[in-house]
């Protein structure tokens, strides 16, 4: 099986062969004998590589995962072979970008933007408050207030989209 | 001796757990409160009672006075310990607890008062003869007479709220033009957090270090102070990281500013246990920055290195017992370091983190000390603080500390929310940290180390190999739950299963 | 400063795990191993390399040296640690390891030979004028000359392990009627823990105190001791809790008894962390009873009274550094037990228990220590002894750390394996234990207290309620999963769910 | 709907009651207004009486229970209404008594006894080790060997049947 790692903008081929005794990944040309554990109710893996020791904590379900891993966390992307093929197929068109995510769970407080503002990076589109601190959300780039996608006094989820912007 | 008989704790997370515990450890029932949010916390389950007090919002139920002194009577509690945060610097709050013929675990609100309000604290501390920084006579609330002020002592400076701490309500304004616009935000969130909007304008010192000195008063007239702790390992005015001694305080240092500390606790007629925060330069010339007029979060770190229960003596000295000891009883022994565990991404930018608390792996051995409000299950929302658990390590000296602080933290695991323990761990590899030269400006200074990825090319490869097989084992998990079959399995079991096929395909 | 270079730690559980923390706050790499049973252990995760031994059977496994040996070479290891129990006092395995051009990180064989047999030992201890109890001048393995013995010596007698320890091999017998059975039992008992069954035969003395001192030897002729530890709650030999200081020495008992202890340790040349225990009668007068030529199980309480980590201290001597203090700068402060949480059930007369620990909760707060090898997830069988954790409280003084002690064991859970923590907890509770006036014959004394059903008649009824509620929610979760919907989801959305529906019905 | 709870060989009977807005439960006579929610994944219960708060850990499955509250444990029986109405139904032939449990799980070192033979009590059956300690297992009554369940070398669960007494 063959599975593919996205991690800080990279991607890594992993190859899993289990056809012997022992598991080996070869991956960027190494070749690892691994032993993997579930421990902590699968919430941790014990990973022997030859007969090296490593505890991993695994978060996340699905494509997404956060690793922590000797005191550095890795958030990851993974999808093996058939996943890949299959996206290949529905990827068609493209998402295209502007949009400005919530990066944390919060409460707007103020909208200061509307449809069709021109805005410049670094201006304030809007106030989030979390953790009773107040977050000014800026725009990332020079351009013209496409949606807003919240209201004042909203909660929103991390990941939530905030402002869509049509970029120059 | 005399003891209190019942104590409400007007608190919740770890701060209340602490509380509870040493009254058990004293023999004192217990009550506790909780807003909706918080029916399954730590604290309700420790302590002797329970009593709901409203919704989440704060608002609503841990800041109202009412409510919680209405509960007290109920309970038959003759006592309220109100930890920090929330009402804990409220002299009202205080006040009411007396007249409703309660104990306040904490300083009169009179004590409260004279220091609460930073700039006639200031002006106190003036005449006990303590050092201040410069900054506004009063409260600030033109952008006009603000701009005068700040040129007058010079920019840097900071806009601060008059009944301000823990780092809410701080502004550091760099230039003129930043300055309507940075009081705007800091008297909104102060209203916000104070249910008071006034600010003051003081001068910024650049890179200080953040010290402090704890004192204990009793309610017959004894006053000592228990030392230093080092708080400079700040974002945002919050502290992250703290140790005791510092590096910058010998024996001389300690005893001024100890002395400092004292007159100052003396000339607000202070009672219990409180904090007087000093900024220090590197030339060893220290200010009065605050006097913190309750318990401070990082308190384990004075009792780890002096043996003292810092909430025990709050106990006993509300009940009017001595001190039973004096300045010259006081020794210090070793070195502690307290790190604060808070669910918060630090590599997007700290954003708070939130979620289910699904697996807690607490670190163990020797002079590791666990202070937590966490419990697997726990839902991480945004009502309250960040703050999960603090870790508390003591040694014989500071490099052993270190060495025990990054052993312990690569123990804690928590799963379920992301938490800031790679980034602490990182700060004690940090040769700034290591050299004990550091203030208040390390981690901006230090940021991108901070968040550097490890270098270690066979440590990345086994998080990318982790990654491959957890999700080949989630995958195939999720494909079993929606056919029926398993479910909840051993999840061990499962591993070796997934390894054995669900790899083998 | 000479160190360590690796170490392999030729053991398993929570003192694997001790000694791993250890290596990595000194700064020195790891190596453990474990049988197959232990794949997911602790210890395994804790080291930065770990080696699969052999099948389950310690006999397979951890007690076998050459297979161990074997694997430090191949890791580069250049010292080893056997921790207490399997290999550490097998003189021929520490001298396998000094011969394979390793350190062996315990004393050398030749002072385990002189304190492993127990009958030169007693002599060579005679002659260094350590007083001890009378008994067999040499092995026993005839029923006859046993009786012979003990009617000359007086009944009751114990039959113990020549080559035993940690309370195994062990029999005490009362009448001479009951002396065959027990000598055969206690020969097949010592041959299969020790490999050997030689068994001597000594006087038994009536309800003794167990105290012991702790001594520390480096490889410079230095060798101090570090007190007492008060060790008489036992059942069937097996220490259940300890605590220093002793409440029946004082400080010329101690004085006495600890030069007594390094007298004994000198005689045997000795090196490295030792015990030697003795008997107490009520008048104060002592018998060495054995010397245990390794760490002990107890060994925290002693490190949280006198600040010095035993461990650390085995590394450095065995890297032949000086020990670097003397007994003059040994200071005692305070009062710490330990408690030895088991797998077993003691309202079935303490039987093993089995299963997988599903949750764990462990206490925290101030100076309380836990030293574990138990995790969630772990399987808990018959291979090994039961011991899945040591929980170590420190305090003031005695009063103080019992209430600790209360506090924390109230906080520590576990389910899925049956533990003794509902018996601890009362041994705390029992006038006998607080008065400090205790023996060996505390447990049996106190039985029926230690065994008592609670009286209040709200806790019974609000276990009653749990268990009604609890079985509703089992029930509906069981058919819940038999249909195929839900599965492992949160278990508190479904404990409301429960709550409103299922007992709705 | 109505409960039996058996524990240290009593019975008790519990009624839950929740058709208004809190729980109440009555027992022997009390009434208690009782608030009870999961916590720990389940592993635990917060209890609430009146205002009363109390943690209990339970373990076990089905009917047989394990409760630890305020450090005592207590073994507990539960049944429902229903479950006891159909035990009833099934229960028509009793099953006897006189055999000899292994009260934990262990390896059997040695059998001592066969079919017929007349054993006092006292008597040793077998020999039982665990965790490394020999156990004797002795005869509870006079009697005479029905059946012997397990062979020496065997491992044998907690619970299992070791010697069947015919007891005179």
């Amino acid at each position: 099986m063959k599975y593919y790692v996205m991690v800080g903008g990279k991607e890594y081929a992993v190859d899993v062969d289990t056809t012997g005794d022992a598991m080996h990944l070869t991956l960027d040309g190494a070749n690892y004998r691994v032993d993997v554990s579930a421990v902590q109710h699968g919430e941790q893996y014990s990973v022997l590589v030859d007969e090296r020791s490593f505890a991993v904590s695994v978060d996340g379900d699905g494509r997404k995962l956060a690793l922590v891993l000797d005191g550095y966390s890795y958030a990851v992307g993974v999808e093996d072979d058939r996943e890949r093929a299959s996206r290949a197929l529905s990827n068609l068109h493209g998402s295209g970008g502007g949009v400005i995510e919530s990066v944390m769970p919060g409460i707007v407080r103020k909208v200061e933007v509307q449809v069709g503002d021109t805005v410049k990076r670094g201006d304030r589109l809007l106030v989030l408050e979390a953790m009773k601190m107040e977050n000014e959300i800026l725009a990332d780039a020079d351009g013209v207030v496409a949606k807003v996608h919240v209201a004042a006094g909203q909660t929103v989820e991390g990941g939530a989209p905030l402002v869509s912007l049509d970029v120059k | 001796m005399s003891k209190l008989k019942k104590v409400l704790v007007a608190n919740r997370g770890e701060i209340a757990v602490r509380v509870l515990r040493a009254c058990r450890e004293e023999g004192i029932p217990t009550v506790a409160v909780y807003s909706e949010a918080d029916r399954n916390a730590l604290h309700v389950r420790l302590a002797d009672e329970a009593f709901c007090i409203g919704p989440p919002p704060a608002l609503q139920s841990y800041l109202d006075g009412d409510k919680i002194l209405a509960v007290a009577k109920r309970a038959g509690a003759d006592s309220v310990h109100p930890g920090y945060g929330f009402l804990s610097e409220n002299a009202d709050f205080a006040d009411a607890t007396v007249a409703a013929g309660l104990t306040f675990i904490g300083p009169p609100g009179s004590a409260m008062r004279a220091m609460g309000n930073k700039i006639s604290a200031k002006a106190r501390m003036k005449a006990a003869k303590v050092p201040c920084a410069p900054g506004s006579d009063g409260e600030i609330d033109d952008p006009a007479e603000a701009k005068r002020i700040a040129e007058s002592i010079g920019f840097p400076v900071m806009i601060k709220a008059a009944a301000g701490g823990g780092g809410k309500g701080i502004r550091i304004v760099k230039e003129a033009s930043e300055l309507a616009r940075a009081l705007d935000m800091a008297r909104s969130e102060a209203e916000k957090s104070f249910k008071s909007g006034a600010v003051y304008v003081e001068k910024f010192l650049e890179e200080p270090r953040h010290v402090e000195i704890q004192v204990l008063a009793d309610r017959h007239g004894n006053v000592v102070h228990l030392g230093e702790r080092e708080c400079s390992v700040q974002r945002r005015h919050q502290k992250i990281v703290e140790e005791t001694p510092s590096c910058i305080v010998d024996a001389d240092l300690r005893q001024r500013m100890g002395a400092a500390a004292v007159a100052a606790a003396q000339a607000c007629g202070y009672e219990n246990a409180g904090t007087v925060e000093f900024l220090v330069d590197k030339h060893r010339n220290f200010y009065f920055l605050e006097m913190n007029t309750r318990l401070q979060v990082e308190h384990p770190i004075t009792e780890q290195v002096t043996g003292i229960d810092l909430v025990r003596a709050q106990l006993r000295i509300a009940a009017r017992q001595p001190l039973g000891f004096t300045q010259a009883d006081v020794k210090h022994a070793g070195h502690a370091i307290e790190v604060r565990i808070c669910a918060e991404d630090p590599d997007h930018n700290f954003v708070p983190a939130t979620g289910v608390v699904r697996h807690l792996d607490l670190p163990g051995g020797g002079r590791v000390r666990i202070d937590a409000g966490i419990y697997e299950g726990m839902t991480v929302g945004l009502h309250y603080d960040s703050m999960l658990a603090k870790l508390i390590v003591r040694a014989n000296d500071r490099e052993e500390a270190i060495a025990r602080m990054k052993r312990a933290l690569a123990e804690f695991h928590v799963t379920g929310v992301k938490t800031n323990i790679p980034f602490l761990l990182r700060v004690f590899d940090t040769p700034e940290f290591l050299s004990g030269k550091y203030d208040t400006g390390f981690i901006d200074r230090n940021l991108a180390t901070l968040k550097a990825p490890p270098s270690d090319g066979m440590t990345r490869d086994v998080a990318l190999v982790a990654a491959a097989i957890a999700h080949a084992i989630r995958k195939r998990r999720s494909q079993t739950a929606n056919t029926g079959a398993g479910g909840g399995a051993n999840e061990s079991a499962w591993s070796l299963a997934a390894r054995r096929e669900g790899l083998r395909r």
